[in-house]
Parts: structure tokens; C-alpha cells; sequence
């Protein structure tokens, strides 16, 4: 959080405080009486005193609420006097919910948690809603007014048509509108209701078309209500359908991108030096861990990089998986150009070793790469298309490792060189060029290239000792079917197979569409058998 | 056709290392007796687990035939072998399922446990005939056959060699895995087809029983070894190393390289389905993991260590890849990979000619030639065969 | 049907092309029963790709390719062609290392090609005969048994001449029979080029000039994908098209 | 040289492979097998039932051992890989002489030892939750069966505490296990009076990772109007792309709960859980149960590994109760006797992490309590509800109609785990 958003949340305590201020003595009772109810045990007698607390519009509810919502709310087993903790430095400090007294550290035996389950959860999201719709934090405005439209209650009405006066921030607003919606709609005056319908028809969401649902539901066949409600989805069908397709076409780019991401590094020691590298997977693999230790360290030494820290795991990945495919090239592949059969039993054994080898180290569990904010959620592009923004991020990615093989092979010196090299070793020994270390630079790139996409991968899969195995065939499918040695195939190649993919999934089911998918590039295979974008002519048949 | 194959059965085990040959088969023969025949308490008594072991290693053998014959002798590298091999296991397995009858938990005369479990009312189509034991054998050959005609007729007809032909091998065998996972599918799903009871009315479960299916597994293993000796050995023999050396040279000649390819490709899919058929019932199981590429490559694996291009470097290389493998699990089980992957990177850098290169027997396989990356790309196929032109 | 009028080779008009890049350009080219003729020209002239054409490897554009004037070269396969009567030699020598001298050329015999016919073959006394003539021919016959792996070059070379003689083919198309050999060599090469010629018909290609004044044929000039020049040796190395060719760049 | 040391490495290997198979002389030891993957796809999560097994015999030793001999532990990897399985059941009870064997996960890996149990009389401890249908001589079933674990945590979905669900999807890797425990459901869910057109039932592959669709479906089902919840039978790899796309996609637990009978702490352990904060599952037990004997596990197991992140899972507590049921049968027998040992197991109970008192049933199964966790932002779970007390579980479903009269029950005079009448009359 920034320096000036806590300064003006400070402020914005400081306000409210003095705004009650005047009415606290009054009201301290109630808060008190409220607060008796968390210690009863039981879900709903919780719900009540949430409803309770948060009723009495007391300051002190907040705090008590948030602790609730996060396990933290306790009850002194001695005399029955709620406390809310927090955890600092590895120490739980006590605060006394009524009197707000610093209790400094407890003991957590001497208290009973306040149990929570999902109930409660959404009673006290619907609560602390009321308080945070003006809040300073957008963020937060936004998540109270998703927590008044999941929750819908006339009662809020003059709440949120208030707080929408000086509501700036765009988004936040069409929350805080659809939450007024939602809430009109639970009014007993029927042009409220009507009111809110109009206004939930123009949204594609499918959480506002279940709402118009239960709403129907509810009502009775043929009044007004159940007719508009009817209607509104209706419309909402027509326009959530196109939203779907357009969400499917996403979704198999995105399954393109994993497959590319997946299959560039293949690309390069596969289809530029015939390396048939059964260890590719692995390389996959170690860049995901590379993720995770990296990970590791920042929580360790500095975990306000947290954010940023697959951002410095990519290049480590590079360097990493890089590094080891150098060490493989120089220690064993060098040996064996020429004989490409045996390098795929080679790099098979070798697939073996690091696999074991990463389980020794790391353990045979998952290991835990958590995802930063920005990678996180989903975001709204239009109406009712909402695309997941890991995903999006990695297309984004994919595209961006894709231009920089792309520069590396057509536009450097060294591109230059490896072209040189795999096109005509003897000339290009002669020339000068070391061709041993072009070699070796090469493999080393395609391995790089398959750490970092292990990087992306550690975001949506598992990070495990298996995680290469997972990938390997798909990989070599991707880079047949786009073409041996051809990267803007590849692209093309593997979008076209995510996309295709994914439109096949909701009709024949996810496992018919992948042997489908698998089937029909075997047989196109037949008839382009050299993928789909082949050099053609005389130096391809060399 | 008989006299032909008499001088090859005297060849094959009169001159050269043949002597030690011979010993080994009579040995191989005489294993069980030593379970049968000898009293538990005595020290050359054998456990039937080493009866299992061996006679499951014989099948591995055979299946190593199915693909030295094809990658040893026409150059074609199969990454989907294990399929051939999973569906004469399943050929067979359907067999024993319906040889249950009415003993399952269930006590469905016609359905397998597993189908009464999914609701299924009757008994799929596909399910019809199996539990006549010669439809089942007819099938352990057929279908395997049928795939790989079909597989290999449109893939050698479009001319896919080298690295594409295995990694769509490779697809094909994954495809197949992802089906028969499906519990739709009829097959059992992950679970597969297990809890046998019984083969043509011999309790699987006695040592009779194990030390039968081992000698059928290892006259298998001869009667496939000296079939593949008579078919290397031919003419037809020739023209397939010659299709391995020099596929053009062959075409140029009038030979029709896609059928001689087609031919050895379905008689080693049949193989690899006997061999199938014959480890499902040792095993007790079969289950849609024999379909994923790792097995396949693990069997090609045994071809290499043992020796490509030497029916007997196969059979070793079976028998020593597995064995290794039996052993270290067992002894070594948290170090096993490592040392199974350093053997198998030790021997593709230095017994390039695998084991029977150790014992300086002389493998039909291919020299080696020296990397020169001018025939890489051909021999690699990354520059893939021209296809053949649209024709007007 | 094979009246002795009609050319045992017949391109009209043949295009090939690459991405654009036109490796045959209206290329029509005829030869007759007997005959024995040398191709030239240089690197890139479509030499190789007319040969391609002729053995069914590449399908033209457009044009038309005939065989004894019946048999239509574009619509048929390699194979097919192989066994019609026409036998190919390749410009770097292709033998199958891994077998035998005199297994090379049982390969190449003319025989029952289909796979089931050759899995129960077995070679006949005529056979062996002609096994041992052609072994003789091409002076390979102490090497009978020797794998064709460890052959020279020039050896090389004349098994698959030899190869080729097995077939029994009505056309031979010979690409760079000499490439790599001694003087000595060569004059045998093209004394078994001229043995062979006349009951059949002979394309060779070749580069070495003296070569070609040795077999003293009608040549032909290829230049661009199309001809350039045709006649006997010292007419075409007079042609100034063809000078300009060679030594204008 | 070279040569010779080359051949001489080969015919070592290949001898000691044939070695392998001559008795083990050591008799002054009683061996524990451990029949658990520790490479291939089920390493992940068996691998650390094979610490809790050597860690169980550990401690064992240090009070001394079992009718005054040490234990001794005997570890095989078979690799994920199902026949492998069978050979080392095979090898453990004949070459090794075990006397008992912990082991297996997966349910096709425990049909394929099944029949070799069986044959050699030997004696398998099973720990994982699975489908039932089952009753095996041979075998001591120490996981839940599907009455311990899908139902209970299925009714509190619908009672009001639990989110009142009137929707449902199944969601489930397609195998038997997922596959029986949707049919269960479904009759039972039928039995509540939801209609079929509320129920949807999914299927996927083993190791799915792209959840993109499905998620989406799940959304879309959700929004008809009806709060909806989702049962989940995922296995193993797959939950965590699972979780990552439920996150990613913003469903909260308060929206769509999702109930997990696959997913424990080990598993939560590989995933970022504060989006998934509410998600439940559905356990005999969880790391957070909060008694004695739990503590002392939980201590134990941290400092075993020597890790204090590592957690404990419910796999692990069945082997810790089926591992000290054995001890106490065996002290009880005098013997390792199979046949004595099976006998002394019929009754026999132990006071459990999960803090109740566990008893093995002549059913071959246990009684546990059902526990329904919510997941917490640092991996554990919340404990939101649990069985008065001990379940005792079904082997046969009494929700498929073909089990109906079935009774295992390997006591006289049944004494047999798959009948309509005792054996003995």
C-alpha cells in the first residue's frame, strides 16, 4: 500500500471516529450486548451478532468484523470477553473488542476462536460492506460493493445511493450501481423492483443472471416481477452466448500459448539441431523450480520483492536450464551428432537422472510458487468477458519469449553463426566459426528457452518432479505440426491446436477432444508431412 | 517353405555362439521343474515369484524382437510399440474376463464386475466372441495387425520416416492411452481388466498353471526369434535392410517400399500382441498405462542397451533391462533411476553396438557412420522426405 | 506397340518449380531407341530435376513426359516406373553398404518384386549366372562377398552401374558416372557406357568435358531449366550461347 | 582390460538379478514391507507414507521392538507402475518373508496385488480413502470407505450451516474411485429429492491441467438460480491446476464451495490457499484436530523429517492406526502368524490422532469419524463440523442396487467378505 493510501485511510479513521464520537456513549451498550453473541459457538448465533454488531454502525465493529472474516476473533475462556489478535513478529497480540484495550501477548490457550465457516463468512462480508463502501482504497470500495450485491438487503439502498454521490472511481461506481440494483430488487415496492431489473439486464454477468433467476424463482408466474425477470435473462442469454465463444477462443489461446511456451525450446534443439531431446520436459521442470527457490529467498531475505519475483526468476530460469544444457551438450550430446536415435535414449536416461535428482533435493511433494497480485483474478474486458489475468499474462509472455527467439535466430551475430553451423558445418568451421561452442550456445539457448517457459508453467501447474513428463509429447506434436525447424509454424501451429481444442472440449468432453486433436494430426500429418508451413523445393530434400 | 526353415532353425543353433544358445534355452526350459519338482525346503528350490519374474521377462524378450525387427532391420523407429502390445494384452485379458463368468463379485453370468458397477445393462458388441479362447488369439493377432496396417499404410504411403514416423507413433500409442483411461470406453478405465480366475479351466493362480504360461512364453520367444531369423534372412530380408540403408536406391529399383515397410511393420505388431497376450495372464493385469509413450520407449530402450540389429543383442538387452530394473527397485530403490539413467547414458556413449558389441558378436545393424552433419538432416528426417506431388 | 519410330523418351514443354524459383523451364527433350546422350550444364541447369521428372521422384507443373510413347511419366510412381524399364543411377553413389556385393546386385535383379514373392525366393542357377556375368562386367567378380561398405569410390560407382545392368532396364539415366574417379577409371567407365548403349538407351550427366569428348555423343545443353544447345560435342562448345553461359559469368 | 572389468560389471548385475531371488537368511528381525511408489506419477504423494511407515517402525524399535525382536523395514519402489506392483507384493512376501505390508495408493495398484495377497496369504494394510466394493481376506482397509466421507460431508452442504447447496456437480478424474462415489451420490442426492437436472456429473483425465473450461461450465451451471456446490473427487496432479483456475477465476467458497475427498494438507501444501480460503474437504482426520495424541504426532512426524513445514494428512493417520493395530494383534497373537494376527485384528482399537477411540471391524474396515474442514489461508483446515462419533464403514454400498442382502464379515460363522448368508450355519 502506498504512503499516501495510508495517510488518507488514517484520515478517513480519524473522520469516522469523530463523526460517532458523539453517539459512542449511547451506543456502547448495544455493542457490548452484540458482541455476547460470538461467544455462544454456534454458526448461526455468530450470524447474529455480526448482524447485531455491524447494526449498531459502532466504529469498533470494523475491527471486530475483520478479525472475525480472518479466524482472529477469540473468546476469554475466563470471563467470556471477545478479543481480536493479530500475529507480529511471531507473537499473537491481544486486543479487547469492547473496551479496546492493548492486551499485549497472549496465550492462545487460555482462548477459545471464534468458529467460522463460509455462513459466516459472507454475513460478515456483507457486513463490513456497509463500512468499507467509502472506503479510501478503490479496491476495497469495489470488493464491498460485490459484497452488498452478493448479499442483497433493501436495507442498503440509502447506503449505497449515499455513497454513489461522491463515488469518482468508474469501476467502483458500476459495482456500486449493480449492488444498488441487486438491492432494489429485494425491496417490497414493486417499482424499486422493476427498477433494479432494468438496470441488472444490461450486465452479461452470470451471477446477475442467477440472481434475475432466483428472483423469478421467487415470484409468482405471471406478475409483473416474474415476466421482467424472465425477460431480462432472456436478453442476457443472447449477448452471454457470444461473450462464451469469445471467452472458448481466449481459453484455446491460452492452452496455445502453454503449448508454445512448451514447445519453443524444442524447437531450437530439436528443430534447428535434430537433437531429439527427451529431456526437454526437464528443463521445463527446472526452470519452475528455479521459481520457487527464488521465491524462497525473497520470502526469506526481502519479501516486499514478492511481486516482482517471477519477474527475476526469468532470467534465472534462462540461466539455469541454460547451464545444464550446456553441461549436457558439452558432456554427452557432442558425442553423439549424427546418431539422433541415440541421443533420444541418452537424453531418456538423462530425463531419468534429473527427474530423481529434483526429487532428492526438492523432495517428491508440490512445491508451493505462489502467484503475484497482477497474475491473479480476472479482469473484465467487456461486458461478461471475463478473461483470467495468469492467463492473459502468458500469452503475453509466450508472444514475447516467441520475438525474442525470433531476434536472437534471424538478427544477431550469434543467430548468424548458428544458422551457419547447422547449415554447413564444414564451411562454416572454415570460416572460423567454433563450431563446438555455437554447438553448445545453441542447446544451451533451447534449454533457457525451456526454463523460462517453466516459469509460466510453475503459475498454472504443478511444480513437481513430473512436471516435465507432462508436456513432452504435446511439445513434439506442436513442433511436427508446425513445421521442423520453422518458428512462425510453431506459433501458428500451436495456436490453431489450442484454439481447436478448446471448441471441440464442450461437446465431445476434454479427454475426446485431445485424442481428436491427436488423431487428426497424425492424419494431416499424411498429407503435409512436413508440417504446416514446409520449406519447399530442392534444399529441403537435400 | 519347411526345408527353408529347418536350415534356418540349424543355423541359428548349430554354428557360432550357438552352443551357448542351446545351454541357455535347455536352463531357461528346465526353471520351473525347479519349483514343481523340488521340495520348498530344499536350497535349489526355486519361489514361484522367480518363475513369474523370468517368464514375464520372456514376454519383454519377445516384445524386443517385435522391435529390433523393425527398428533394427527396416529403420523404422516405433515410439508406439507398447500399443501393439497393450492391445494383444487386452485381446487376451477380454478372455479372461469373460472366463470369470458368474465368479465376480457381482455374480454376472455375461458382465464383468466392472460393467455392473458403470450400470451397463448388456454387454457391449465389441465384448462379443472373447470368451471363445481361439477368437481371442485370433484377435491377439488381428487387431494389433488391423492398427498397423492401417497406421502404416497411410503413414509409409506418405513417406513419414525417421524422427516424424516416431513421434507419430508416439502419438498414436498416447491417443490410444487417453481412450482406453475412459471408463466409457467399455475397458475398465485406470483400473483395467484384473481379478482373473482362469485360463482355458487351469486355476491361474497354481504353480502349475505359472510354470505352463512360462513355457509357452519362452517356445514363444524361440518360435518368434527363429521366425524373425527365417524373415531376416530372406530375400525379403535383404531388400529391408537395404530398405534401412538406402530407402531411394530400393524405390529406384521397382521395389514398393511401403509394402515391404507394411509387411515387417504388421508381422512385428503381431508379435508384440503375442507378446502381450502372453504377460497379461503372468501379470494378473492390464491397465491403459502399457499404452503411454514411456513404456514404448523403455522397450525400445532394451533394443539399444541389448544391441539393435541382432535378434539375440534384443533378447539380452530385455533380459538385462529389466532385470537391472527388478533388482534395483527392489535393492536400491531410491537410487535406481539414477543408476538405470546412467547405464543408459554410459551405453549409448560407449557400446554404441550395445551388449552383444561387448561380446564382439557381429550385429546386422547398421555401422555407425561418422557424424557428418551433411546426411544428418536424411538420417534424422528433420528435413523430412519430399512428399509425393499432388498428382493431376 | 513399340514401333521402332517412336522415342524412348518424349519431355514437352516441362516446368518445375520451387517457391517461385523455376528449376525446369519448358523444358522438351527427346531421345531415341539405342541412343546414348550426355547431358551438360551448370550448377542449377535442372539436370537433377529432370531426372527426377523422368523417375516419377517429382511431378512437373505442367507438360508431359512419356515413356515409349505409351506410358505417362507424371502419373506414376517411382517404383512402378523403376519396373517399366527404367533404371537410375544417382550423382553421389547409393549401394546398400551393409550388404554384399553380389547381395546388391540379387537385389537389383529382375525378378518378383511383390514382398510376399521375395520373403520365399530363392536364386536359381540362371540367376547366378547372370549374377556372376554382370560381377565379371563391371570387374567385381574377386569381391563377390565383400560388403559393399568397403568398396573404393570408383567401385562404388560400377556397382551401381552394375545395379542397374541387373534391371535390365530399356533406359539408363546416369548422373556423374566419373565423379571421383582416376583417368583410368574413367576411360573403363565410358567404354561400359558405350558396351551398354545401343541395345539400350543411355542419359548420362556429366561435368568432366574430356568425359564427354570420350563417349563422343549428341549433347545436350541445359541452361536455366531449359536447352540451351544440342548437338555433338564440338558444335555446342562453339555455340556462343553456350560460351557465354560458361564464361560470361 | 576395459574389456574384461566391462563384461565382468554385466555378469555381476545379471547374476545378482537371478541372486534375488534366493531366500533371505535373516530371521532374528521381523520385516515391515513398504509397497510405495517413490518415482513415477504417485511418488508425490506416496513417498511420504513410506516416512511414516519407516518413522512407525522407528519408534517401535526404540520401545524395544515386537515380541523381543527388532522391526525391521523393507522398502521397494515399484514405480508407479501397476504389474511392478504385483511383483513386488510377490517379492516382499516370498523372498523377503515379511510379515505384514503397508502399502499402496492408487485403487488399480491394490487390485493388482490383490490376487498375490491373497494367494500367499499375506497381509496388506491399505491406507487411502476409495470406493468400497471390496472385502478382502487379506486386507485391512484403513481409510474411509465412501459412507465416512462423501455422504456426511454432502449433508452438510445442505444443511443450513453448510450453504443450504440445491445444486450439484460432480467433478471427478474418470476412474472407479471417482466413478462409484458419484453413483453413491447421485442415489443418494435422488433419495434428498433433487432432480437430475441439478446434478452435474463431469469426468476428466488423469494429471488434467487445463481447467479453463470446465470452471467456466461450473459458473455458467451455477447461475441458474439455485445455490450450487461442487463435490470433487479430482486425484493427485490434477487439483492443483484445479485450484489455481477456481482462484484465478474468482470463485470464492461463499459463491460455489467446492468439497474436496482427494485434497489434504500435502496436497494444499503446493498451492497458494488464501484465494481458496472456505473450500472444504472432507477427512477422517486433519493436521489441526486439536487433542494429545494428535500433538504428539504431528511433533513426531516434524521431527523425523526434519522439517518443521511438513505436515501430516490423513493417509498417514490410517497407516499410524493400522501400524499399531498390527503391533497390538501381534503382541496379542504372540505371533506374525497370518492367519493369528487376522484374528487378533477383529476388535482390536486405538485411541487415533483424529482423537477418537478407532475400532477394526471383522469387516476389515474401521470406524472413523467424518470431519469437514474448511482451508485456511496457511494450508491447514478449519474444522466446521465432525460425526458425533465414530462411523463404522460399508464395504458394500447399500445405495447400488446389486449389493443389496451383501455382507462381509470374515468372522465365524460368515467368515467371508462377499456373501448373502454365513458360510457356517
Amino acid at each position: 500500500m502506498h504512503v499516501g493510501r495510508r495517510r488518507a485511510l488514517a484520515l478517513f479513521l480519524i473522520l469516522i471516529f469523530a463523526a460517532v464520537g458523539r453517539v459512542q456513549d449511547a451506543r456502547a451498550d448495544a455493542f457490548t450486548d452484540a458482541l455476547a453473541g460470538f461467544a455462544k459457538d454456534s454458526y448461526s448465533d455468530t450470524i447474529a451478532a455480526v448482524e447485531k454488531v455491524s447494526a449498531t454502525g459502532d466504529p469498533r465493529a470494523a475491527a471486530v468484523l475483520r478479525a472475525l472474516a480472518e479466524g482472529n476473533l477469540q473468546v476469554r475462556k475466563s470471563d467470556q470477553a471477545i478479543v481480536y489478535t493479530r500475529e507480529e513478529g511471531g507473537k499473537t497480540l491481544g486486543t479487547e473488542a469492547a473496551s479496546g484495550k492493548e492486551l499485549g501477548e497472549i496465550k492462545t490457550d487460555d482462548y477459545d476462536q471464534v468458529r467460522v465457516n463460509n455462513r459466516v463468512r459472507s454475513a460478515v462480508q456483507a457486513a463490513l460492506g456497509t463500512f468499507n463502501l467509502v472506503h479510501p482504497d478503490t479496491r476495497q470500495r469495489i470488493d464491498a460493493a460485490r459484497a452488498l450485491f452478493k448479499n442483497p438487503n433493501a436495507a442498503n439502498i440509502p447506503l449505497l445511493l449515499k455513497s454513489l454521490e461522491k463515488e469518482t472511481d468508474p469501476a467502483a461506481k458500476a459495482a456500486k450501481e449493480l449492488a444498488l440494483a441487486a438491492s432494489r430488487l429485494m425491496s417490497d415496492k414493486q417499482e424499486e423492483r422493476l427498477a433494479g431489473i432494468a438496470h441488472l439486464k444490461t450486465a452479461g454477468d452470470s451471477e446477475v443472471r442467477d440472481l434475475l433467476l432466483r428472483v423469478a424463482g421467487q415470484a409468482e408466474k405471471g406478475s409483473p416481477i416474474h415476466t421482467a425477470a424472465t425477460e431480462a435473462v432472456a436478453s442476457m442469454d443472447a449477448q452471454l452466448r457470444l461473450a462464451r465463444n469469445a471467452e472458448i477462443f481466449f481459453q484455446g489461446l491460452s492452452l496455445g500459448s502453454v503449448l508454445l511456451l512448451a514447445a519453443i525450446g524444442l524447437a531450437i534443439t530439436f528443430g534447428v539441431m535434430g537433437v531429439i531431446n527427451m529431456a526437454h520436459g526437464e528443463m521445463v521442470m527446472l526452470g519452475a523450480y528455479t521459481t520457487f527457490v527464488v521465491q524462497q529467498i525473497i520470502r526469506t531475505w526481502s519479501p516486499e520483492l514478492m511481486e516482482v519475483s517471477v519477474l527475476i526468476a526469468v532470467p534465472l530460469a534462462f540461466l539455469v536450464s541454460g547451464a545444464v544444457g550446456v553441461g549436457l551438450e558439452r558432456g554427452v550430446i557432442r558425442h553423439l551428432y549424427g546418431r539422433p536415435i541415440e541421443t533420444l535414449l541418452m537424453t531418456w536416461g538423462v530425463s531419468m537422472i534429473l527427474q530423481q535428482a529434483v526429487r532428492t533435493a526438492f523432495g517428491p511433494t508440490n512445491r508451493e510458487v505462489v502467484s503475484p497480485s497482477w497474475m491473479s483474478g480476472t479482469m473484465e474486458i467487456a461486458s461478461g468477458i471475463a478473461l483470467t489475468q495468469n492467463r492473459v499474462v502468458i500469452i503475453l509472455f509466450g508472444l514475447l519469449v516467441f520475438a525474442i527467439v525470433i531476434f536472437i535466430t534471424q538478427k544477431t551475430w550469434f543467430g548468424l553463426q548458428m544458422r551457419a553451423v547447422t547449415q554447413n558445418r564444414a564451411m562454416a568451421a572454415s570460416m572460423g566459426i567454433r563450431t563446438g561452442r555455437v554447438d553448445a550456445m545453441t542447446f544451451g539457448l533451447g534449454s533457457g528457452i525451456a526454463g523460462m517457459a517453466g516459469v509460466a508453467l510453475a503459475q498454472i501447474d504443478n511444480v513437481s518432479p513430473n512436471l516435465g513428463q507432462g508436456y513432452i509429447v504435446d511439445s513434439f506434436m506442436v513442433v511436427v505440426f508446425g513445421g521442423v525447424g520453422n518458428l512462425l509454424g510453431l506459433l501458428l501451429g500451436s495456436s490453431i491446436l489450442g484454439v481447436i481444442n478448446k471448441f471441440l472440449e464442450p461437446f465431445a468432453g476434454a479427454v475426446l477432444g485431445k485424442i481428436f486433436v491427436l488423431v487428426a494430426i497424425i492424419v494431416f500429418i499424411q498429407f503435409r508431412p512436413r508440417g504446416l508451413f514446409a520449406l519447399k523445393g530442392r534444399a529441403a530434400e537435400a | 517353405m519347411s526345408a527353408r526353415l529347418n536350415q534356418s532353425l540349424g543355423r541359428a543353433l548349430v554354428s557360432g555362439a550357438r552352443p551357448y544358445i542351446l545351454a541357455v534355452i535347455v536352463i531357461l526350459a528346465l526353471l520351473p521343474l525347479l519349483n514343481l519338482a523340488v521340495p520348498p525346503s530344499s536350497p535349489f528350490y526355486l519361489p514361484d515369484f522367480a518363475i513369474k519374474l523370468i517368464g514375464k521377462w520372456l514376454c519383454f524378450a519377445i516384445l524386443a524382437l517385435a522391435i529390433d525387427l523393425v527398428w533394427g532391420y527396416v529403420g523404422i523407429l516405433s515410439l508406439g510399440h507398447g500399443a501393439f502390445f497393450a492391445l494383444g494384452g487386452y485381446a487376451m485379458g477380454m478372455y479372461l474376463m469373460r472366463a470369470i463368468g458368474d465368479r465376480g463379485h457381482y455374480k454376472n453370468p455375461l458382465l464383468p464386475d466392472f460393467m455392473v458397477f458403470l450400470n451397463w445393462k448388456e454387454l457391449p458388441w465389441y465384448w462379443h466372441g472373447f470368451d471363445n479362447f481361439l477368437f481371442a488369439l485370433l484377435m491377439v493377432l488381428l487387431i494389433p495387425g488391423l492398427l498397423a496396417f492401417v497406421f502404416g499404410w497411410l503413414a509409409f504411403r506418405s513417406r513419414i520416416t525417421g524422427v516424424y514416423l516416431s513421434i507419430i507413433t508416439q502419438a498414436m500409442t498416447f491417443a490410444l492411452m487417453l481412450a482406453f483411461f475412459r471408463n466409457d470406453m467399455g475397458f475398465g478405465g485406470n483400473n483395467g481388466l484384473t481379478d482373473f480366475k482362469d485360463i482355458l479351466g487351469f486355476n491361474l493362480h497354481t504353480d502349475g498353471t505359472r510354470a505352463g504360461l512360462y513355457w509357452a512364453s519362452l517356445a514363444m520367444l524361440i518360435a518368434t526369434f527363429l521366425l524373425c531369423r527365417w524373415v531376416v534372412g530372406s530375400k525379403l530380408g535383404r531388400v529391408l535392410t537395404a530398405v534401412r540403408d538406402a530407402e531411394s536406391r530400393v524405390r529406384f529399383l521397382g521395389y514398393s517400399v511401403t509394402n515391404y515397410k507394411l509387411f515387417a511393420f504388421v508381422l512385428s505388431a503381431m508379435i508384440a500382441g503375442v507378446a502381450g497376450a502372453l504377460y497379461v495372464p503372468q501379470v494378473g493385469i492390464i491397465n491403459p498405462s502399457e499404452f503411454s509413450p514411456a513404456a514404448s520407449i523403455e522397450a525400445v530402450i532394451w533394443v539399444a542397451v541389448g544391441g539393435r540389429g541382432s535378434l539375440v543383442g534384443a533378447i539380452l538387452g530385455a533380459f538385462a533391462v529389466n532385470g537391472a530394473k527388478s533388482w534395483l527397485t527392489s535393492y536400491a530403490p531410491e537410487l535406481w533411476l539414477f543408476i538405470l539413467g546412467g547405464i543408459f547414458v554410459a551405453v549409448t556413449l560407449f557400446l554404441p553396438r550395445g551388449i552383444v558389441g561387448l561380446f564382439g558378436q557381429k550385429s546386422d545393424g547398421p555401422r555407425i557412420s561418422k557424424p557428418s552433419l551433411a546426411n544428418l538432416s536424411k538420417m534424422l528426417g528433420t528435413v523430412p522426405p519430399a512428399p509425393k506431388e499432388q498428382r493431376p | 506397340m513399340n514401333k521402332p519410330s517412336q522415342p524412348v523418351l518424349y519431355l514437352d514443354d516441362v516446368t518445375v518449380s520451387f517457391d517461385g524459383f523455376k528449376a525446369l523451364n519448358g523444358l522438351s527433350f527427346v531421345v531415341e531407341p539405342g541412343e546414348l546422350r550426355t547431358i551438360i550444364g551448370p550448377n542449377g541447369a535442372g539436370k537433377t530435376t529432370m531426372m527426377d521428372v523422368i523417375t516419377g521422384k517429382t511431378r512437373p507443373d505442367k507438360g508431359t513426359a512419356f515413356f515409349k510413347g505409351v506410358h505417362d511419366l507424371t502419373k506414376l510412381d517411382e517404383e512402378t516406373i523403376a519396373n517399366l524399364g527404367i533404371g537410375r543411377k544417382f550423382q553421389r553413389p547409393t549401394v546398400f553398404d551393409n550388404h554384399t556385393v553380389s547381395e546388391n546386385l540379387e537385389l537389383a535383379l529382375k525378378a518378383d518384386r511383390r514382398a510376399f514373392r521375395t520373403l520365399f525366393a530363392r536364386i536359381g542357377a540362371a540367376q547366378n549366372e547372370r549374377i556372376e556375368a554382370v560381377m565379371e562386367q563391371i570387374g567385381l567378380a574377386e569381391r563377390a562377398r565383400d560388403l559393399a561398405g568397403s568398396l573404393s569410390h570408383g567401385q562404388r560407382q560400377w556397382l551401381e552401374i552394375g545395379m542397374l545392368l541387373m534391371q535390365d532396364p530399356e533406359l539408363l539415366l546416369v548422373d556423374e558416372p566419373v565423379a571421383g574417379m582416376t583417368d583410368h577409371e574413367t576411360e573403363q567407365t565410358a567404354a561400359l557406357l558405350k558396351q551398354i548403349a545401343g541395345a539400350r538407351s543411355v542419359v548420362v550427366v556429366e561435368h568432366d568435358m574430356e568425359f564427354v569428348r570420350a563417349l563422343a555423343t549428341k549433347v545436350t545443353v541445359l541452361h536455366e531449366g531449359s536447352v540451351l544447345s544440342e548437338g555433338t560435342v564440338d558444335h555446342v562448345q562453339n555455340d556462343p550461347k553456350v560460351i557465354e553461359v560458361y564464361l560470361g559469368r | 582390460m576395459l574389456q574384461l572389468t566391462r563384461r565382468a560389471a554385466l555378469a555381476g548385475l545379471l547374476a545378482g538379478t537371478v541372486l534375488a531371488g534366493s531366500p533371505a537368511w535373516a530371521q532374528d528381525t521381523i520385516k515391515v514391507g513398504v509397497l510405495h511408489s517413490l518415482s513415477g506419477t504417485m511418488a508425490i504423494s506416496e513417498t511420504t507414507l513410506k516416512d511414516t511407515v519407516l518413522m512407525l517402525v522407528d519408534e517401535q524399535n526404540k520401545k524395544g521392538g515386537l515380541l523381543g525382536k527388532k522391526l525391521e523395514a523393507v522398502v521397494v519402489d515399484p514405480a508407479s507402475n501397476w504389474p511392478l506392483f504385483a511383483e513386488k507384493a510377490r517379492e516382499l512376501i516370498q523372498v523377503h518373508k515379511v510379515a505384514v505390508v503397508f502399502g499402496c495408493w492408487t485403487s488399480v495398484s491394490r487390485k493388482s496385488v490383490l490376487p498375490v495377497f491373497e494367494e500367499l496369504n499375506g497381509l496388506l494394510f491399505y491406507p487411502v480413502q476409495y470406493e468400497g466394493e471390496e472385502s478382502s481376506r487379506n486386507v485391512f482397509y484403513t481409510g474411509a470407505a465412501p459412507n465416512q466421507q462423501a455422504i456426511p460431508a454432502v449433508e452438510y452442504l445442505m444443511s443450513k450451516d453448510g450453504g443450504e447447496a440445491k445444486r450439484w456437480v460432480l467433478l471427478g478424474t474418470d476412474y472407479v474411485y471417482p466413478r462409484t462415489t458419484n453413483k453413491i451420490l447421485r442415489a443418494f442426492l435422488k433419495s434428498k429429492g433433487v432432480a437430475d437436472a441439478d446434478i452435474m456429473e463431469e469426468y476428466t483425465p488423469f494429471g488434467h491441467s487445463d481447467w479453463q473450461t470446465i470452471v467456466r461450465r461450473v459458473k455458467q451451471f451455477a447461475s441458474q438460480g439455485k445455490k450450487t456446490a461442487v463435490v470433487s473427487t479430482i486425484n493427485g496432479d490434477a487439483n492443483v491446476p484445479f485450484y489455481k483456475e477456481l482462484g484465478n477465476q474468482g470463485i470464492k467458497a461463499t459463491d460455489i464451495p467446492v468439497v474436496a475427498f482427494s485434497v489434504g494438507e500435502e496436497e494444499l501444501a503446493g498451492i497458494d490457499t488464501k484465494p481458496l480460503l472456505g473450500h472444504l474437504a472432507a477427512w477422517n482426520y486433519f493436521q489441526s484436530v486439536k487433542n494429545p495424541t494428535n500433538a504428539a504426532f504431528v511433533s513426531k512426524w516434524k521431527g523425523f523429517i526434519k522439517n518443521p513445514k511438513r505436515v501430516t494428512n490423513d493417509p498417514m493417520e490410517a497407516h499410524v492406526i493400522g501400524f499399531q493395530m498390527w503391533v497390538q494383534a501381534v503382541q496379542q497373537a504372540g505371533s506374525t502368524n497370518v492367519d493369528a494376527v487376522r484374528q487378533a485384528m477383529y476388535g482390536q482399537k486405538v485411541k487415533s490422532p483424529s482423537g477418537y477411540d478407532i475400532v477394526m471391524h471383522p469387516n476389515h474396515h474401521l470406524s472413523k469419524p467424518v470431519m469437514i474442514g474448511e482451508i485456511k489461508a496457511d494450508g491447514q483446515f478449519e474444522i466446521v463440523w465432525q460425526t458425533k462419533g465414530p462411523i463404522v464403514a460399508e464395504a458394500w454400498s447399500p445405495h447400488i442396487a446389486e449389493n443389496k442382502g451383501k455382507v462381509a464379515n470374515w468372522q465365524y460363522p460368515w467368515v467371508c467378505g462377499n456373501c448373502t448368508s454365513p458360510k457356517f450355519k
